[in-house]
């Protein structure tokens, strides 16, 4: 076993150790068992850097690539296996950086927990099945650990069951996933049949050499198909009704979830697949990202709670980065990943500290009734709460696509990528950079928005604001950690320093994405180093629209934003945005009411009818019978219904006794009859 | 007349009021009768048969015989059976034992 | 063989004569009286050793009229052992207690000696005698109970439809024998090949068929036999049920396979009585299933069940082979055990508790578990599951008609109506077991009782699992 | 021992059952049938030592066994020379996996079964009496033996659950064994048709592969081999269940005691499915390709309306009883796909349906453990009361609550087993649905992907309950319920340690079955090409 398989392995399992110590040793040692799963998770992270390193020496290459077989029945295989990639390598980092992060933040955050030890035993499962993920070098297994991720969030979006809504959403969430998860697992069988493997790298091989020939109809099926369990977890239209239900958990988790792990396995996934995506599929990527994108960032406007602002803003960015494989832009998709885990992260821990601040306040003044995570009850926090403030405006920025942030390099290589699309193809794919642009000017006006609502103004509250304080070093240090990494030089030194160009170590170790599926990379890499420029100048003027706006509505007060609301409403906009365009309510009246109707009428058909009365046919049958012969009438309907096929024996037993009337010259008629008709049934055949 | 087939369409009516008597009669002793006319039909067929069926053995005769000792027998049987179903129901009517059935 | 000579293979049936006149002669002697019925059983069991003697004799006796032969044979062992056990069980039987038991037990014998001689009668005019001879005393002994007004119907039922029927096939018989001029079977089956008329002959079959089918209780000739059953003390019952029905067995299986059927195995000049007789035994099991659904009493619920036995094995006999003797034999083998069991249940649980229906049956496993669990293996029995001997003998009979590859539907009937039947054995089971009874306080049988339960639960059980022997005894007794 | 030890293994219970009845002259005070507490003890130990002693040994066989050795300690005795029936017993991939989890549920229906109160005795000796019958079935490789040990399992199970079942248990006791009754009358036609047809006529099922090819007649125009083959298969069905005959099962399984709906849907279920692979798949493999398409088709359907059904369940163990109609519509989907043109297809489908067999009595097992184990508690299992309820005050409320807080360690083992149950991944239920759909896929794909929604439909309801009885607001009407305790762990962490190790290490059972059933798959094949028809 080489080091570098064995750390892979450490990688995957020590998050896997730590579950299992919380569970089974946890909680009988207390709070200090956070010890465990942080100094796991620090290995797990020092190993990943370990492989990150590797990455500056020789891009491009795959670090580990390993097969083994996990079980065969002869013809039929199945292997585990890990790949290491440039890709992966970066997405390990990712991922065990804002798990360790959270880890930390955790310890101060869930203090007084009855849960405590079981809270990280479920992180360390969360990280572990995302690790799998990221590891897997085969559709069959990422798919595994796709499913493992399922039951992981469930525990952990539904930590707090006792609340009804925290119980529901878990479900929610895993329900949710599991439609998506069906396309997944019919498209992994659709390339299994044609191919013969789950092998990822070697299914691209395959279809680069032509295993699908002509028009490529059944790949694109397939790849739709596999793409859909991305829609599922990545939240994209018109499956993202589960991610902000999710909000339901502790704030750390949806940090976790939202940046890190969950939301951004379907996008890994779509780049993991990228290689065999046709250009019709990617269309269709392009286009849920792009219908996503817009869709979630016009409903975090009128939010106001602080959770869903960022969820939807979540939503929105997934949208990007979706769209952005979609459209070819690879690179700047995967990057978006990157950066949107650092800021998203470090927005959710910074919300999560006002959140906690203000529980901590409430509890003070004893006030149960208030909401801490609603906004319109915070307002001029930047003073109590510094370094929550600093680290939050820092992320806003980057998620704004500011320049000297990383969110202005991702997104606008993303907008570059739509853009270029467009050019490409004209026509209706306007929609997309209208689409991208649009989702940009309304996310700085709703980050931002978020920000002077929550840090400046008056205070709402002056009685909670009273009470308010900073965080324990415990969560800020994971704030200040996050917030650096937002800034713009972490992705781009030592190549530059200048704030408008990309180019740095990320995007010499992340090459453009190859494609055997019909895209031409390079026309796509040409129309994107066209389209970059205009994108830049496009981008910077909505970013610093959507900023100016969100500073005259919400710190200036230049415009009354109700008056303005009021109006909007005439024509129901704010409802509709307000109410996330009705699709839970859609959802709720055409699909799961429907449902669960149909199942109990299945469930009524399957017992009352189907069994307990199915030889009611019969006994219609005997009914008629006995209108005919006179012999009966209907109260035998009246009784109690045995068994179909009891109650037409029955019936007809008790019709056959009529015959034995007890007068025996009768039994002698009945002798005389029988031979008579034998006698005349056999002449007449 | 003399011959098979007179025997037989005898025996044939026989038969048949046999048979109707027992179908129809209320009276145990007057069904009994009613099996007797049976009997004695068969009774009628084997002896014609024997005689017309041109057969050296009398066997056929001597079923006959047969045929009335066991009638006879059967009758001392039922009779007594009647008699008991008088003393109990205080008619012979047979209708009157109907108490089983179903 | 000449009527001299055939006295030294007639020794078993004299013996018996010979036991029949002492018991009546002994009841006629005041201090010997209540010994009778150790010289029935005796006289019983003398029979069985010198009809041990005659084992693997083929003679015909009396000129033809009477054949000693192997068939015969097996069938005898079948009576005698019904009989010997149903005058052991009467003597414990609480309703008999006031009824004339000597007459009792010889008019027992006597029937006995007429099943005997239905057996192996080759020869129309034994055919009838014997018919008579087991008919006659079963009447008086279905209405032994003189002052029973159920028993006093049930004998007079009897004597009327059975005299009714006997009339029928002696009215039948008479045709045969002008058909074909000849007495003695053989004789009539050579005397058949050249009948020109067909449907003088189906006539006479049918009517031949009336007088069989009212002693197995066939479709439509059965009537009498839940009336007869129901009233009938309930040994009686169990000896009618099993005994007569074999006799009527065997006469059917003589008479159809050596009168209506060619040498070749066909039946004889245009006249399809297997079809026949496969329509009537699906028509007779789903009859008597049917309507033993609906029963109440536990009794007439036996009666119509042994209507459906008899269906079961005509079932076989719609299939012309020498297999389907033997399935027909081995299931009345097996049906000897149960059924009589069954009874002797019944005589139990009317001795101990009165029970006459169903109802009164609650309970009664918790209260006799030991009897309770046997009657669980005798009703299994009587439903045809696996391992008891009604399943071996159910598929003895099932598989003759599927080797036959011609009546597949009778077949599916055949094992639908044993899916029914379980509807109606197992009420008892269920109310023996699944009800708690009203008090707990054991009841113990005497020890007669018991063991005759006992003795004939073995074999219903045992015979399920290993039937090599009687397999290979019934091979060497099917020679006519 | 090891040429007696399939006869052992079969009637080790039988005896323990004898010993008791002998044991409980000599220990009951009175002689009476009813039990003193002295009796009762006696019993259950007896029960105990010998479902154990035949567990120990089916683990014994497990490990001795070669994989790909053919059929191995086999046992052959004549047993009724005039009908060529053998005593004839062997065990290879496809039923061993089957014997140890008749040994492993028996013993733990056994030991789940401690509280039992109304007639020890009787409770105790039915079910070592139907563990002998169950495990006869296992290792019968004569057809009439199988048939015997086939029904011979009816009787002890109608007195299981008609004495010990629920309020409705008599009419559930009939209807299963009418039900029952009916599939394996048919059966019993179609054997002895078998028997005919093959030259020499035998029972044995090797023998009767390589004599069935020659079958050939017909019957009022139809095929006798297809109407053959349709009566096995409705015998069969029934067992299964498969819809349409499916509807003794939930009434069965909610009405029986705890251990019985364990071993009922453990085991008995797979009968169903093992007689279809033992008995019609080598014999009349042409026929087998007629009816792959709507064997597929039964097991979607089944796959869909088990699980609809299961959804609108407020009775938690009528859930749990269609759950299982739905999980066997897996295993018929995978046996479908041996007619699968590739051979990764069927090779999945086929190891895939076995492992589905054996993976499903484990984690139907569990689920009906867990569930006898609150019913114990509060006695009564409703995830919602019924609106007709007999305390209105609670009629259509929800029924429990939060219980995850309460009983920490029952509810992890109720996720655990619910997870199983929706086909999670390292849990040993996934491998087995994967294969299935796998095999499925690859010859009837619309049917397979109408059938994957089972995924989620699975999902839907397990969470569903979990949500309802474990989260949410915690209910006060239970306050002071006790965890689990020491032997009901006993019965559930075995199961749980399978269902892990299977699903994260599937070679333990696959390397057993696999090469029994590549063989398998190549005798249908091949033979039905032979007769002439594919």
């Amino acid at each position: 076993m080489t080091p570098t398989l064995l750390f892979a392995l450490a990688i995957l399992f020590l998050p896997l150790l730590s579950f299992v110590f919380q569970i089974f040793v946890g909680n009988r040692i207390g709070r200090a068992a956070h010890w465990f799963s942080l100094a796991a998770l620090g290995i797990t992270l020092s190993l990943a850097l370990s492989f990150l390193a590797n990455i500056f020496i020789t891009p491009g290459y795959a670090l580990l690539d390993v097969n083994t077989v996990w079980f065969s029945s002869g013809s039929f295989t199945v292997e585990l296996g890990i790949y290491i990639d440039n890709i992966a390598a970066v997405m390990l980092v990712v991922v065990s950086l804002i798990s360790f992060l959270v880890h930390i933040y955790s310890t101060e955050y869930m203090r007084g927990d009855p849960r405590y030890t079981r809270y990280f035993g479920y992180l360390g499962l969360f990280t572990f099945s995302m690790n799998g993920i990221v590891l897997a070098n085969s559709l069959l297994m990422m798919y595994v650990f796709w499913e493992l991720v399922g039951p992981s969030s469930y525990l952990l979006i539904g930590f707090w069951f006792e609340k009804q809504t925290a119980a529901s959403a878990g479900m929610k969430a895993f329900l949710t996933n599991r439609v998506g998860d069906i396309g997944m697992f019919i498209g992994i069988l659709l390339l299994f049949m044609q191919l013969g493997t789950f092998n990822i790298q070697a299914i691209a091989e395959q279809v680069e050499f032509g295993a699908f020939d002509g028009t490529g109809i059944l790949l694109t099926v397939a790849g739709i198909m596999v793409f859909m369990g991305a829609i599922g977890k990545s939240a994209q239209f018109p499956l993202h009704i589960w991610l902000p239900d999710a909000m339901e958990g502790p704030t750390p988790v949806s940090a976790l979830i939202h940046a890190a792990t969950m939301v951004a396995a379907g996008v890994y996934m779509t780049v993991r697949i990228f290689a065999f995506l046709t250009p019709a599929a990617l269309e269709f990527v392009a286009v849920i990202g792009g219908i996503t994108a817009l869709m979630a960032a016009i409903i975090a406007i009128t939010q106001v709670d602080i959770k869903r602002v960022l969820a939807y803003s979540t939503v929105s960015q997934l949208g990007y980065m979706v769209m952005a494989l979609g459209v070819g832009a690879f690179q700047a998709g995967f990057f978006h990943l990157t950066t949107h885990a650092m800021f998203k992260a470090c927005l959710f821990l910074a919300s999560g500290s006002v959140i906690h601040s203000m529980h901590h306040a409430l509890h003070k003044i004893d006030d149960h009734s208030t909401d801490p995570q609603d906004m319109r009850n915070m307002g001029g926090l930047r003073k109590k709460m510094p370094i929550t403030y600093i680290s939050m405006v820092v992320a806003s920025l980057s998620i704004s696509g500011i320049p000297f942030f990383t969110g202005f390099l991702s997104k606008d290589a993303i907008l570059a990528g739509t853009l270029a699309y467009y050019n490409l193809h004209h026509g209706w794919t306007i929609f997309l950079p209208i689409s991208g642009f649009g989702a940009a000017i309304i996310t700085a006006f709703y980050m931002f928005r978020l920000i002077f609502m929550t840090f400046h103004g008056e205070s709402a509250r002056q009685d909670i604001h009273e009470h308010l304080h900073e965080t324990p070093g415990a969560m800020t240090t994971p704030l200040i950690i996050l917030s650096v990494l937002s800034l713009a030089f972490v992705f781009t030194i030592p190549s530059t320093v200048n704030p408008f160009n990309s180019r740095g170590w990320f995007t010499t170790a992340i090459q453009t994405g190859e494609n055997f599926a019909g895209l031409d990379m390079e026309v796509v890499g040409e129309a994107l180093h066209h389209a970059h420029e205009p994108a830049m100048m496009i981008s910077l003027t909505v970013a610093a629209l959507g900023i100016l706006a969100a500073l005259l509505f919400y710190l200036f007060r230049v415009v009354n934003v109700e008056k303005l609301t009021k109006r909007i409403n005439k024509l129901g906009l704010y409802n509709l945005s307000f109410h996330k365009f009705y699709i839970d309510e859609i959802y709720d009246a055409i699909l799961y009411r429907p449902f669960f109707w149909y199942t109990r009428v299945v469930a009524k058909f399957d017992w009352e009818l189907y069994d307990q009365k199915f030889i009611d046919w019969w006994g219609w049958v005997t009914l008629k019978l006995s209108d005919w012969s006179g012999y009966s009438d209907y109260n035998w309907l009246d009784q109690k219904v045995v068994d179909g096929f009891g109650k037409a024996t029955r019936y007809f037993g008790k019709e056959l006794r009529l015959s034995q009337s007890g007068v025996i010259q009768n039994y002698i008629l009945g002798g005389v009859i029988g031979i008579l008709s034998i006698f005349i049934l056999f002449q007449a055949f | 007349m003399d011959n098979l087939q007179s025997y037989l369409i005898i025996s044939t009516i026989l038969f048949s009021l046999g048979l109707f008597g027992v179908m129809t009669r209320r009276n145990g002793v007057a069904v009994l009768m009613g099996i007797e006319l049976i009997l004695n039909a068969a009774s009628l067929n084997f002896v014609a048969f024997n005689r017309f069926g041109g057969m050296r053995e009398l066997d056929g005769q001597v079923f006959g015989i047969f045929i009335i000792v066991l009638a006879a027998a059967e009758a001392a049987v039922a009779l007594a059976i009647i008699i008991n179903l008088f003393k109990n129901h205080e008619t012979v009517n047979i209708d009157s034992a109907d108490q089983m059935k179903g | 063989m000449s009527n001299f000579s055939s006295i030294a293979f007639y020794l078993p049936e004299l013996l018996l004569v010979l036991t029949i006149l002492a018991v009546i002669v002994v009841d006629l002697i005041p201090g010997l009286k209540r010994f009778n019925w150790i010289i029935a059983l005796a006289g019983i069991i003398f029979t069985g050793i010198l009809l041990y003697g005659d084992y693997g004799v083929s003679e015909s006796l009396y000129m033809g009229t009477i054949a000693a032969d192997p068939f015969a044979h097996y069938f005898k062992w079948i009576f005698l052992i019904a009989g010997f056990f149903t005058i052991l069980v009467s003597r414990h039987t609480h309703s008999l207690r006031d009824a004339d038991l000597p007459e009792y037990n010889a008019l027992l014998l006597i029937v006995v000696f007429g099943l005997f001689l239905m057996a192996s009668a080759t020869n129309l005019v034994t055919v009838y005698l014997g018919i008579e001879t087991v008919s006659l005393p079963s009447y008086i002994l279905a209405g032994i109970l003189k002052n029973d007004r159920k028993s006093n119907e049930a004998s007079l039922k009897y004597v009327i439809f059975g005299a009714f029927s006997s009339g029928l096939m002696i009215y039948g018989f008479s045709w045969l024998y002008g058909l074909t001029g000849s007495m003695s079977l053989s004789g009539i089956q050579q005397g058949l090949a050249g009948v020109q008329e067909p449907l003088a002959l189906y006539m006479a079959i049918l009517l031949v068929l009336a007088g069989f089918g009212y002693k197995i209780s066939m479709v439509p000739f059965h009537f009498w036999t839940p009336d007869v059953y129901e009233g009938s003390p309930t040994p009686v019952t169990g000896f009618l049920s099993v005994a007569p029905k074999a006799a009527g067995f065997a006469v059917l299986m003589r008479f159809f396979y050596s009168v209506f059927t060619t040498g070749s195995m066909t039946p004889v000049a245009g006249v399809d009585w297997l079809t026949l007789i496969a329509l009537l035994s699906a028509v007779t099991m789903t009859f008597g299933n049917l309507i033993a659904l609906q029963q109440d009493n536990v009794k007439r619920m036996l009666a119509f069940s042994s209507i459906a036995h008899a269906g079961y094995m005509l079932m076989a006999l719609s299939i012309l082979s020498p297999d389907a003797i033997r399935a027909v034999m081995i299931y009345l083998t097996m049906y000897l055990f149960m059924n009589m069991g069954a009874f002797f249940m019944v005589i139990f649980a009317e001795n101990q508790l009165d029970a006459h229906t169903v109802e009164d049956w609650k309970g009664l496993g918790r209260k006799a578990p030991f009897l309770g669990a046997l009657t669980v293996i005798l009703m299994m029995s009587l439903t045809g599951l696996p391992p008891s001997a009604g399943f071996v003998g159910k598929l003895y009979l099932f598989a003759v008609v599927i080797a036959g590859k011609k009546f597949y539907w009778l077949a599916i009937v055949g094992v639908l109506n044993s899916v029914v039947s379980l509807f109606y054995y197992f009420r008892i089971v269920k109310a023996m077991w699944l009800f708690n009874p009203a008090d707990t306080k054991p009841v113990k049988a005497g020890g007669v009782i018991t063991l005759s339960i006992l003795l004939f639960t073995i074999p219903a059980l045992l015979l399920g699992i290993y039937w090599t022997p009687i397999i290979n005894l019934i091979d060497k007794s099917i020679g006519f | 021992m090891s040429s007696h030890i399939l006869s052992l293994l079969i009637f080790i219970p039988a005896a323990g059952a004898l010993l008791m009845l002998i044991g409980h002259r000599f220990i009951s005070s009175n002689g009476n049938s009813e039990d003193s507490g002295k009796t009762a003890v006696f019993h259950k130990w007896i029960a105990v030592i010998f479902t154990g002693l035949q567990l120990f040994l089916s683990i014994w066989l497990w490990v001795n066994y070669v994989p790909g050795g053919g059929i191995q300690y086999q046992e052959h005795h004549a047993w009724i020379q005039s009908f060529n029936i053998e005593y004839f017993l062997g065990v290879d991939g496809l039923s061993l996996p089957l014997i140890v989890l008749t040994a492993l549920l028996s013993f733990i229906g056994v030991v789940s079964s401690w509280n039992i109160k109304k007639s020890v005795l009787g409770y105790f000796s039915l079910l070592l009496l139907l563990d002998t019958a169950m495990m006869g079935v296992f290792c019968s490789l004569d057809f009439f033996l199988f048939y015997v040990f086939w029904e011979l399992m009816l009787l002890p199970m109608y007195f299981l659950i008609g004495i010990w079942g629920g309020p409705q248990r008599m009419y559930a006791a009939i209807k299963f064994f009418l039900y029952t009754l009916l599939g394996s009358v048919l059966m019993l036609l179609a054997m002895l048709a078998l028997y005919f047809y093959t030259e020499p006529h035998t029972f044995n099922l090797i023998a009767m592969i390589q004599s069935g090819a020659a079958i050939r007649d017909t019957f009022w125009g139809m095929d006798i081999r297809m109407l053959i083959f349709v009566a096995l298969f409705i015998g069969f069905a029934i067992k299964v269940p498969i819809v349409p005959f499916h509807t003794w099962l939930p009434l069965a399984h909610v009405e029986a005691p705890t251990a019985v709906s364990v071993i009922l849907a453990g085991v008995l279920l797979k009968m169903g499915t093992y007689g279809l692979l033992r008995i019609n798949y080598p014999l009349l493999p042409d026929q087998v390709y007629i009816f792959a398409w709507s064997i597929a088709l039964l097991g979607v359907i089944n796959i869909i309306w088990g699980a609809l059904n299961a959804i609108a369940q407020i009775d938690l163990k009528k859930m749990v009883a269609y759950s299982s109609v739905s999980h066997m519509g897996y295993v018929l989907l995978g046996m479908a796909a041996v007619v699968s043109t590739s051979a990764a297809g069927s090779q999945a489908g086929i190891n895939g349906a076995v492992m589905q067999m054996f993976n499903h009595g484990t984690i139907t097992a569990m689920l009906f453990l867990l569930v006898g184990i609150i019913y114990e508690k509060v006695h009564h299992r409703y995830i919602f009361f019924p609106k007709d309820y007999k305390d209105p005050a609670l009629a259509g409320k929800l029924a429990f609550g939060g219980l995850a807080g309460q009983l920490p360690v029952y509810s992890g083992f109720v996720a655990l087993a619910f997870f199983a149950g929706l086909g999670l991944p390292a849990l040993s239920g996934f491998i087995s649905e994967a294969m299935c759909f796998i095999g499925g896929f690859s010859i009837f794909r619309t049917l397979t992907i109408i059938g994957t929604l089972g995924i989620l439909l699975n999902a839907i309801y397990f969470l569903r309950s979990y949500m309802h009885i474990f989260l949410g607001p915690v209910s006060n009407a239970y306050e002071g319920l006790k965890d689990m305790n020491g032997r009901e762990l006993l019965t559930i962490v075995p199961l749980a340690i399978i269902v892990i190790a299977l699903g994260v290490y599937p070679r333990l059972m696959l390397d057993v079955i696999s090469p029994t059933m590549n063989s398998l798959i190549k005798l249908v094949q091949d033979m039905a090409l032979m007769v002439g028809i594919n």
